[in-house]
């Protein structure tokens, strides 16, 4: 009775005991099992989605390395590649929002760094519950300022990330924070434990006992019962971490290394199960030799903590001397702890003794594999009916407008950007504030492109739609700065999966995404999956967040969406139709979660992101912003904002309603401004390409002013607009 | 006119003071690894920005400790020309190579902007170039740049015009509205008595090339460089 | 009466204490040997106007539980006189 | 001998202490009343081995001198005891 808890206590169920029992032909001790708890946990098996993830197109020319390391990598020419992946660390940043999502940077930026890259842009993807709760707003500035502390500290910029606010986030907030790095190909790693005999060496903070079983307490639901158990939680250090990164890429760039791996989740166990079930080999290491921060830590605290600050190096025994020599100049711990063998075990030893001895696979590769079932959840119907006609027609377009710009999601994010060091490395050139962030690559004309994307209103409403439009919205954002779309990168927050209705979410979600992925040419080279955001039961809405990174060939070429110039003409590209379900103006107007979300045709995005990439590569744009939330005014009102210059904008009702026509959320729209010699070049490729574009206005003036056919309905100078969207945030956390 | 870039462990701008005078002014340039014990051969050190020492216990604390340190406190008193960015300013004032000390900004939050500096002395090495209305449009990111000195201290500045800029608006008012972390005096920078020692909270290594925003750091980096010729 | 109350905001044992750890090493380096565990924390000194000592300690306890300390990674203990 | 010190380093009087501020304009929105100047400084603890407490006394204070506090700006007081 009581020897049953154990496992269970650690997590594990009945049947996955009795799958350990099988394949290790004994008992497992108590250090093993502990092993098998952490690694065969949800988020270090992927027990419960590696199925579903299938379906993800992983694969292009350019892909040099998909899912199933460290990080993804994709090639941009002149022998430099580009990895990125994204993560949550949603579970800590409920308990301790500034060290949660510190460990969060850290920790993404540590896969960066385990491929060989150097790491040089960071972005987060953050939604709270409403800032009117006094515990959201020390949760979000908690966030924010670990955020700013990790990244400012260690010297990568926060170019970018998105944030959200809606009441299913209350008391389960979601911190995603994503790493971008550059890589000579020639200097690309793996975390591969390869050749018999080279050592296993570990480098960086000591180890202490931080973080048992975060594993564990990130693949349950939070509740007052799952907070008793929670971890003592780690601190994050980003000076060790500078030096780390220092270290390790003056390593690999003198070719001592053989494999290189990060120390994250389940610590010293998923770094050495997975870089030698990776290589096929085994491995020992001997815990005397690990570096202790406290005393008599015991094997299976040593094995489980997730102490951060720590990498793992595989290195030839000809070359230690000169791994070590480099780790000490920069002021670092470094020990061999092991060597590789060929016999495929993890053998793990203390005073001389054996303490656990585990075939490497069967910890990193062997959870079980579950199918779980799939439900339509009843909600989906229940919203889905919803009657446009009904909806009072719109009376006061200037308060809605304002009301908008000042909800917090749509509002200004310079409160939180403005905490982060979003200059550092002199290489951002299109900072926070636009669509997609652009950093340079020095010594080539290109740059990078970057966004994070996921309206979760859509996704609830309608995942596989949702899942779509996340997709194609990032890559949206990447094209309107100048760049193409080059790979996505995932982060998929949701409940419990082993609620049919949840998962029913998640896999319509993938396959919407898999299909935007697939046709606008953007595969999935890595990610990671956040379960259990639940919160006594009640889940968070899905949220597939998209990171997208994209390819300027030419620098030069990259457009943000500030108006530039008076006079310049306003063109709308794409078509508007009668929707309102799940926009912002129905939840903020009418308070109303219904209907569906807009309709995504893939063809058409294509045709539009095709047309817009070919006219900023013209060089006739002078702006591009895409419409989503809020719609086309609220799109209006931030390219006058940003560009401090007024519009005066005439659209034609036709068969729109009024309150779609403005603040609707029709898919696949962008506004570009152009100057009056660049319309028959644009008018030309837009026949080409076959998509619909509508001159609406001209650039000018103090104010924003639209017209519908013959009557004004938006009549606001730029500074009232301003003023309602900027300081909302600021406002409401003083 | 060779430039030496210290590198601390935990400076993260060293790299974009070392390009800027590399990629932008095309002058000899070099890193200075915190250990190193000699500083021969250079005309000007720059101590960049970042977090020397994880910024732990206070600001530059710990990093004026580091070896060179001592070279660089000769190297000043020798009259040599020494430029200090954020932490590199940090650095300074805790050497006590420059008078004051930086405390954590006034509302407690980091600040990554542009700001407006108001230049009030154009005749030193570091500000030579610039013409004296000229207001500079140049980033800050700093969460301990709020400038503090005793009375005494702040007199004796200005009357020896050691204070180098100050946050103004873009018309170059100098005003509450326009102070981002609390400073004294909105002081954003200041000078040794000998001249030779500048520190400041402001970037100008981030505001040297017209794709990031602004080339107004380039008037101090030139107003060094017109200095370094005429010697 | 009024009070005079110190506080002292220690991080708890077994938490990762990366200012101390720097302090530390920078000591050994200025040729400071022996030292040992450093650990670094914040102290609060106030004036609190309170009916008697008993009241005084529970809505500092209270301070420190809502605000002060942040008792997921820090522990705390203060002391109140009469001032 | 190991000793075990405690020093605190404060802000001197007259100083602007923006944490202390924060802090105290916390408490206030909070409804605690009746504070007065809250001041924030750092509380540190070490062991330290030292061959008998008036050596290890100066030793302590040439640290904080050069090291643990910014005159300046700071004050430090500290204890020693055996451990
Ligand atoms: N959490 C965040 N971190 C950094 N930048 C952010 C964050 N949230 C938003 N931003 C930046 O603010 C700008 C506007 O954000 P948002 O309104 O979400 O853009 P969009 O509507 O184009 O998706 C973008 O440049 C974005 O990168
Ligand atoms: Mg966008």
């Amino acid at each position: 009775m009581k020897e049953t808890k154990i496992w269970q206590e650690m997590g594990l169920t009945d049947t996955e005991y009795q799958l350990i029992l099988d394949g290790l032909g004994r008992e497992p001790n108590y250090v093993e099992l502990g092993m098998f708890s952490v690694m065969w946990s949800e988020h270090c098996s992927y027990k419960h989605s590696r199925k579903a993830l299938k379906m993800f197109p992983t694969t292009g020319e350019r892909v040099l390395q998909g899912p199933g390391e460290n990080a993804g990598v994709v090639d941009i020419g002149d022998e430099l590649a580009v990895c990125f992946k994204i993560e949550s660390h949603n579970h800590p940043s409920a308990i301790e929002p500034y060290q949660g999502a510190a460990t969060g940077v850290g920790g993404i930026i540590r896969d960066i760094l385990a491929m060989g890259a150097r790491p040089v842009a960071l972005l987060n993807s953050l939604r709270f519950g409403s800032l009117d709760n006094p515990r959201v707003r020390h949760l979000f500035s908690g966030v924010v300022a670990g955020i700013g502390g990790y990244g400012n500290c260690i010297g990568i910029p926060t170019v970018g990330g998105e944030l959200y606010f809606n009441s299913c986030y209350e008391d389960n907030p979601l911190v995603n924070a994503m790493c971008v790095g550059l890589v000579n190909k020639n200097n690309l790693m793996k975390g591969w434990a390869t050749g018999v005999g080279n050592l296993v060496i570990l480098v960086g903070a000591s180890t202490g006992r931080d973080g048992i079983h975060g594993v564990t307490f990130a693949s349950e639901e939070l509740s007052e019962a799952s907070e008793k158990k929670r971890p003592s939680v780690q601190v994050g250090d980003p000076f060790m971490e500078k030096l780390l990164v220092e270290a390790c890429l003056e390593l690999i760039e003198n070719n001592y290394l053989v494999g290189l791996q990060d120390l994250g989740g389940a610590g010293l166990t998923c770094a050495t199960s997975e870089t030698a079930s990776r290589a096929g080999t085994g491995m020992e290491i001997d815990l005397d030799r690990v570096p202790l921060r406290e005393k008599n830590l015991t094997p299976y605290e040593i094995m489980l903590s997730e102490s951060q600050e720590r990498m793992l190096l595989i290195v030839e025994p000809s070359k230690e001397s000169k791994v070590m020599e480099v780790c000490h100049r920069w002021g670092l711990k470094a020990t061999t702890i092991g060597r590789v063998t060929d016999d495929q075990i993890l053998k793990v030893y203390q005073d001389r003794k054996i303490v656990a001895e585990v075939p490497a696979r069967m910890l990193a590769e062997e959870a079980p594999i579950y199918s779980p079932l799939a439900l339509e959840p009843a909600y989906i119907k229940e919203i889905s009916d919803f009657n446009l006609d009904k909806l009072p027609e719109i009376v006061d377009a200037n308060r809605v407008l304002l009301a908008l710009l000042s909800s917090p999601t749509i509002a200004s994010k310079e409160w939180v950007y403005g905490q982060y060091d979003y200059m550092v490395r002199t290489s951002t050139v299109i900072h926070p504030g636009s669509d997609a962030a652009v950093i340079r690559i020095r010594d080539t004309h290109k740059g990078l492109a970057l966004t994070t994307d996921c309206n979760s209103l859509y996704t609830y409403l309608d995942p596989y739609v949702g899942g779509m439009i996340a997709v194609a919205e990032a890559a949206r954002n990447i094209v309107c700065s100048g760049a193409r779309p080059l790979a996505v990168t995932d982060c998929l927050n949701f409940g419990n999966p082993e609620k049919p209705e949840i998962f029913w979410q998640f896999q319509k979600a993938i396959e919407g995404m898999s299909e935007a992925c697939r046709v606008l040419q953007a595969p999935v080279v890595g990610g990671n999956v956040s379960f259990y955001n639940e919160r006594n039961g009640s889940p968070i809405y899905p949220t597939p967040t998209v990171g997208m990174v994209g390819l300027l060939e030419n620098v030069d070429k990259r457009c943000t969406q500030a108006f530039k110039k008076q006079g310049d003409i306003i063109v709308l590209l794409g078509n508007s139709y009668n929707e309102l379900g799940g926009s912002q103006y129905l939840l903020q107007v009418h308070h109303l979660v219904k209907g569906k979300p807009p309709a995504l045709s893939l063809e058409q995005e294509k045709a539009l992101q095709e047309n817009l990439y070919q006219a900023i590569s013209q060089g006739v744009i002078n702006s591009a912003h895409d419409l989503s939330e809020g719609g086309l005014a609220v799109a209006l009102a931030e390219c006058c904002i940003s560009g401090g210059l007024g519009a005066k904008v005439v659209l034609k009702k036709e068969d729109l309603r009024v309150d779609a026509l403005l603040f609707g959320e029709s898919q696949s729209r962008v506004i570009v401004s152009i100057k009056s010699a660049g319309i028959p070049a644009l008018w030309q490729l837009a026949q080409k390409n076959g998509l619909e574009v509508n001159a609406i206005g001209y650039v000018g003036g103090e104010s924003l002013t639209i017209k519908v056919d013959d009557r004004e309905w938006i009549n606001l100078t730029i500074k009232e607009i301003e003023q309602s969207w900027k300081n909302t945030i600021a406002k409401l956390m003083s | 006119m060779k430039f030496g870039v210290i590198v601390f462990p935990g400076s993260n701008c060293d790299l974009d003071a070392y390009h800027l005078v590399k990629d932008v002014l095309r002058k000899p340039v070099e890193y200075i690894w915190h250990q190193q014990n000699s500083l021969k051969g250079y005309d000007c050190l720059i101590l960049p920005g970042g977090f020397s020492y994880g910024d732990y216990l206070r600001c530059g604390a710990i990093a004026r400790f580091s070896p060179i340190m001592q070279e660089v406190v000769e190297f000043a008193n020798r009259g040599g020309l020494v430029l200090g960015i954020c932490n590199g300013f940090q650095i300074l004032t805790e050497a006590g190579l420059l008078p004051g000390v930086l405390l954590r900004n006034q509302d407690l939050k980091f600040y990554c902007q542009f700001v407006h500096l108001k230049v009030e002395n154009v005749n030193t090495p570091f500000t030579n170039f610039i013409e004296p209305q000229k207001i500079l449009k140049i980033p800050i990111a700093h969460g301990d740049g709020n400038y503090y000195i005793d009375e005494k201290g702040l007199n004796s500045l200005l009357e020896k015009k050691q204070v180098i800029f100050r946050y103004a608006t873009a018309e170059g008012v100098v005003s509450d509205e326009a102070n981002p972390n609390g400073a004294l005096f909105n002081i954003a920078g200041v000078i040794s008595e000998k001249g030779n020692v500048l520190g400041m909270m402001p970037h100008p290594e981030r505001a040297g090339e017209t794709l990031l925003g602004s080339t107004d750091g380039l008037f101090i980096f030139q107003s060094l460089l017109n200095y370094l010729e005429k010697l | 009466m009024l009070y005079k109350v110190k506080i002292v905001v220690m991080p708890r044992k077994g938490i990762l204490d990366p200012q101390g750890q720097a302090v530390a090493k920078a000591l050994d380096t200025m040729d400071y040997k022996g030292i040992n565990s450093v650990r670094i924390g914040k102290h609060l000194e106030m004036e609190l106007e309170g009916e008697n000592q008993q009241i005084v300690e529970e809505t500092v306890k209270e301070m420190c539980e809502k605000l002060l300390a942040n008792t997921v990674i820090e522990d705390y203990r203060f002391t109140i006189e009469e001032a």
